[in-house]
């Protein structure tokens, strides 16, 4: 069922090989930067090899308190951690339900309803930023869990595919559940999010990335260095003024941020793949 | 156990399409009623409306005397069995049979024992702890009957249950089916668009057709007495051959001239449809005794096995003329046959496509002879 | 219009799983082969080698003498219709078909010209510049058979074509490519599960089982003389009856102890299996003639309209005997029946399902009298 | 073939007009604040009607060269257009050879490449920011259009819808194809891409939104100011220092910027809406 002679095989697999070191380089650089001293960085550029300092810096990182700031990586990190699952589970639970009645609900504004939905699409939080902040403060949820997790929580995207999903449903299941006895909520809990587990935790791990990887609304939220992530510092790291930019350090935390995600997607693995190789059968 | 009648029962959706147009029925205790026809005519719809899954625009549906139009499905006590199942993938065979007891409280122990037992009569047995995905599609259709069945339900309701198997299975199940409904005696609705399947189930058949039911009986006095032309032409393989002729001194007269005197109620000169049934067509003996011989050219053979069907013209006719003869009939393309066949074996449509034929008492025994 | 030469052709799967086993078979040109068996006999491999969708893993392919094994699909001069039609959705019924002719650089007039003429031959002619979607079933089948006619090929492909349609068409499209096949003339190959479909449109037949050839020939020689117990019951519906039978002294012996003489080929007292066709049970007279007679309870009936099927036990047996009634048949469930058969409608099959009879010459004559 | 009946119908009602209040009230207060003189904004808090200088801020904003930078509205509007479409393009462009490859193709190394693609849904430009600023440093691509384009072109997202959509062919369209004498090429480009017409709409407008509203990589890899974008220039207005902030002048930007978008979703929202509904029949 699939082309299998190429003629082409050869450039194919020149191109493959050119792309995995365009996406690797980066990552391997990144890496061994952060193994070498401040000092043989500005002498040497790209060191293409783990330098002699080793894990050293990583230790000195989550030990003290990163330069600039009064709190330590680990504080960083944690804080990015409870942004992106705070981030991930509440875009999950808004998508699951709206997702839930648009597909399975006729109601009048349906139609309406879609739309707005697709709108938000267009309003990715930095375009709504502004207004968005005003109302945050308003609410006194400046340098808190709260403020940074909310404002981030509508997700169109998330909506729409699990509404991709459920349009797969077969109708018969739901007739066959209403026949059942069971009601609109007793059809969610036994029928729906069991099926879309799989859905569910594909969408967790993308979600949980994108929480992770937010720029600038919790740059914009937090002043209190407690309530700092991760990425945030790293951009703090740079800004050194007229200091020298402590490259090993960047790194090494840029590593490290890699961390968290790459859990993430090892756990939920199993249904992650699932849910993106299902249709292959 | 119940019994079901419907009065007049309409259909229409939004945009205007009326699905139903006011049907009556009703239903015995214990009956099982094969709704047939073409898609399109409304027997799903229909269906629909009794499992309540569709409104009911205007009209009367009971259970057991009870109103239940405005019922919500799982309140009217009845099961369905969906054509691809509709089994929930990831619960076990177990799961899937006693989830409507679940959402009823009945308590755990009983659930367990009442889904054995009917496990037990459909020789699930084995296969409790399996997922749907894991079955065969006979497997997974008994489950899906079985979760009708262990529900004790006032109407089994089946929505084509059978059409997903192959051919040999389907011949199997259907007797199963057969079986296990005279064996519980519950009231039973089963729509197909199979005549075959139809036919052999019925206790009761109701044909269907735009949205009206153009019959309903018996199936073998549906077959031998069909009341319209589309009755006629839908119930039967292969199908009845229909030849137009024109009424003349209240005989039939045949395109070749022939005139047949039947007992017809159409109005002189009018034009008229002639319908016999390919098996009643016959080779014609030298001492052909009061029918009527046709000569036609054979212009295909189709061997079945058991039979072979002959499809001849003949002179100047558009339409086949379809024979059934025997499987090791010599018959070759191109040959001439001369046919008889009996004015018993005889129906006449009016313009409209309805059964003109006066006799109406005598008929049934004739056709059955 | 080409000869097609199958020698030892073997597919093997990466995975180890040998879908066909050296399977031979020659077609004669303008010859239509009907191959036919259950889902997973390897039917649907068989044609995807040849089409060249799926590669040969031993043995040669050779179309009009050349040989084909490692030619791409589209430099083997074949055209194949797909189950479902395989039609490009955003093309219209003309872009579809001339679709094969444009890849190879016909000009544009003779592209038309020959999409034209197809279209008239089929009856397309007024829908060349609909879309897929805007066709019906029937419409969409005799498309997919535009786009393999027009490029005019040297062999047709046929995967199971008719079975997206309902019953009717089926018999329609039956004939109608039974037809347009002897008048193009081009050798086909055709698939299909249903042995219905297989006899009719078969010049021969090709039963396949577990990726092997069962047997080969025209379809009544098939049906007549079966090669082995799973051809004589995959051919024939309702499907042919077994009885478990052993045998003495150049007998076989029945289950109710009746003994009959048949020529078979089998070791004193082994068991084997007595095969005997719904249609050639029939009700013993008073004077039957040298045949046998089985006294049966009847269990079950089936009414079909022309025929009433009668699902019988003989004492102390598991399996049903079916025997084939009149329609008008007044037999009633419970009844006792006195069945017979001749000898000459016996079919005799040894423990490991092969026929075992051992008179070849006679035999068809006889079974085909 | 869904619930009808709901019982809490209004809950669902009432939660649905909350939703399109938190929607969209941030829009309209962005949109009055706008049109209030700088004066007014710093003594009324967000003005809930529009102003007196009504559209007297856009026109400043679109002749005038934008305060504390020596460029025009105008061309950081465009600078933001050639980004978003040169993103957009690219990564359609990638994200359909991509998916072909992985679908319609066996090759040995199929199953590691689709991890490979996988990976980089977890490495989104922020973590590796560092890194492809120094291979784009080093190839001379700074203050350039191609340095703001190439980096962000890979897409794994994309990838993925279209192998997703690509799975739902039937194989038999395939073989057809084969059979008809069209190789690779001709099947991708008669057979494929029409075909996929619109869900190439929907993630244009999807990747150019997203395109349109980077922040991180612009900020990094632009020093002139000619080759600044709109969402940059936001950020650069916030942060002035001691002097007050230009509140009319941001809210305005903040509706301009939503323009574009906007206008692209009109253009080809016959194809995109088509795209996302089409499940539903």
């Amino acid at each position: 069922m699939r082309y299998q002679r190429l003629g082409l095989d050869l450039v194919s697999h020149l191109l493959l090989a050119a792309g995995c070191g365009l996406f690797f380089l980066p990552v391997w650089l990144a890496f061994t930067a952060s193994t070498h001293s401040m000092s043989d960085l500005y002498t040497h550029i790209a060191p293409l090899w783990i330098g002699d300092v080793g894990l050293g810096n990583y230790a000195q990182l989550l030990s003290e308190s990163v330069s600039g700031l009064n709190t330590g990586m680990l504080r960083l990190l944690f804080n990015s951690l409870v942004m992106a699952t705070g981030i991930a589970a509440g875009k999950i639970v808004i998508s699951v339900l709206a997702a839930y009645a648009i597909v399975f609900f006729r109601f009048p504004l349906r139609r309406l309803c879609f739309w707005l939905i697709f709108i938000t699409l267009m309003l990715p939080v930095e375009v709504r930023i502004l207004p968005t902040y005003e109302v945050v403060a308003n609410l006194h949820m400046l340098d808190s869990y709260s403020g940074l997790i909310l404002p981030l929580i509508a997700s169109a995207t998330a909506t729409f595919l699990l509404r991709q999903f459920y349009l797969t449903i077969p109708p018969e299941l739901v007739e066959a559940a209403r026949i059942d006895g069971a009601g609109p909520w007793r059809f969610l809990k036994d029928i729906l999010l069991p099926l879309s587990k799989t859905n569910l935790a594909a969408l967790f791990v993308i979600m949980f990335i994108y929480g992770w990887n937010q720029y600038l609304w919790p740059l914009l939220v937090t002043t209190d260095a407690s309530y700092m992530t991760v990425v945030v510092s790293l951009k703090r790291m740079l800004t050194t003024g007229d200091a020298l930019v402590p490259w090993q350090d960047v790194t090494a935390t840029a590593i490290l941020a890699m961390g968290p995600p790459i859990l993430v997607i090892l756990l939920l693995q199993r249904y992650f793949v699932k849910g993106l190789v299902d249709a292959e059968k | 156990m119940a019994t079901l009648q419907l009065t007049r029962l309409k259909k229409r959706y939004p945009n205007g399409f009326i699905a139903l147009h006011e049907v009556d029925l009703s239903v015995a205790e214990g009956e099982l009623i094969v709704i047939v026809g073409p898609s399109g005519c409304g027997k799903s719809t229909l269906l629909r409306t009794l499992a309540g899954l569709e409104s009911i625009s205007d009209g009367e549906l009971t259970i057991n005397g009870r109103r239940v139009n405005e019922m919500e499905p799982a309140e009217r006590d009845i099961a369905m069995v969906f054509q691809n199942y509709a089994l929930y993938p990831h619960m076990s065979v177990a799961g899937n049979m006693g989830y409507a007891l679940k959402n009823r409280g009945v308590p755990k122990d009983e659930i367990r024992h009442r889904v054995a037992a009917t496990a037990e009569l459909l020789g699930l047995g084995e296969l409790l702890e399996r997922r749907p995905r894991q079955l065969s599609g006979g497997q997974r259709q008994r489950v899906a009957m079985g979760r009708a069945i262990v529900r004790e339900p006032q109407v089994f309701l089946f929505d084509e249950p059978l059409s997903n198997l192959d051919a040999k299975l389907r011949v199997q199940m259907r007797l199963e089916i057969r079986r296990l409904q005279k064996r519980l005696g519950v009231t039973s609705v089963y729509v197909t668009h199979d005549q075959v399947e139809a036919m052999t189930l019925a206790d009761r058949l109701v044909v269907m057709n735009g949205g009206r039911v153009e019959q309903c009986g018996t199936p073998m006095a549906l077959y031998a007495q069909p009341a319209t032309r589309f009755v006629a032409s839908f119930l039967g393989s292969p199908a009845m051959n229909f030849l137009p002729v024109t009424t003349h001194q209240g005989c039939v007269v045949l395109p070749n001239g022939t005139q047949l005197a039947l007992p017809v109620d159409i109005p002189e000169g009018r034009a008229a449809t002639l319908g016999v049934r390919p098996e009643h067509l016959v080779e014609a003996t030298s001492t052909q005794d009061a029918g009527v011989t046709l000569d036609v050219t054979v212009e295909m053979l189709e061997p079945l096995g058991a039979d072979m069907l002959a499809y001849t013209r003949l002179p100047g006719l558009e339409e086949w003329l379809v024979v059934r003869l025997d499987g090791a009939h010599a018959a070759s393309e191109g040959q001439r046959l001369s046919l008889a066949f009996s004015p018993t074996h005889c129906h006449v449509f009016d313009a409209d496509g309805m059964r003109a034929m006066t006799e109406r008492a005598g008929a049934k025994e004739r056709a059955v002879q």
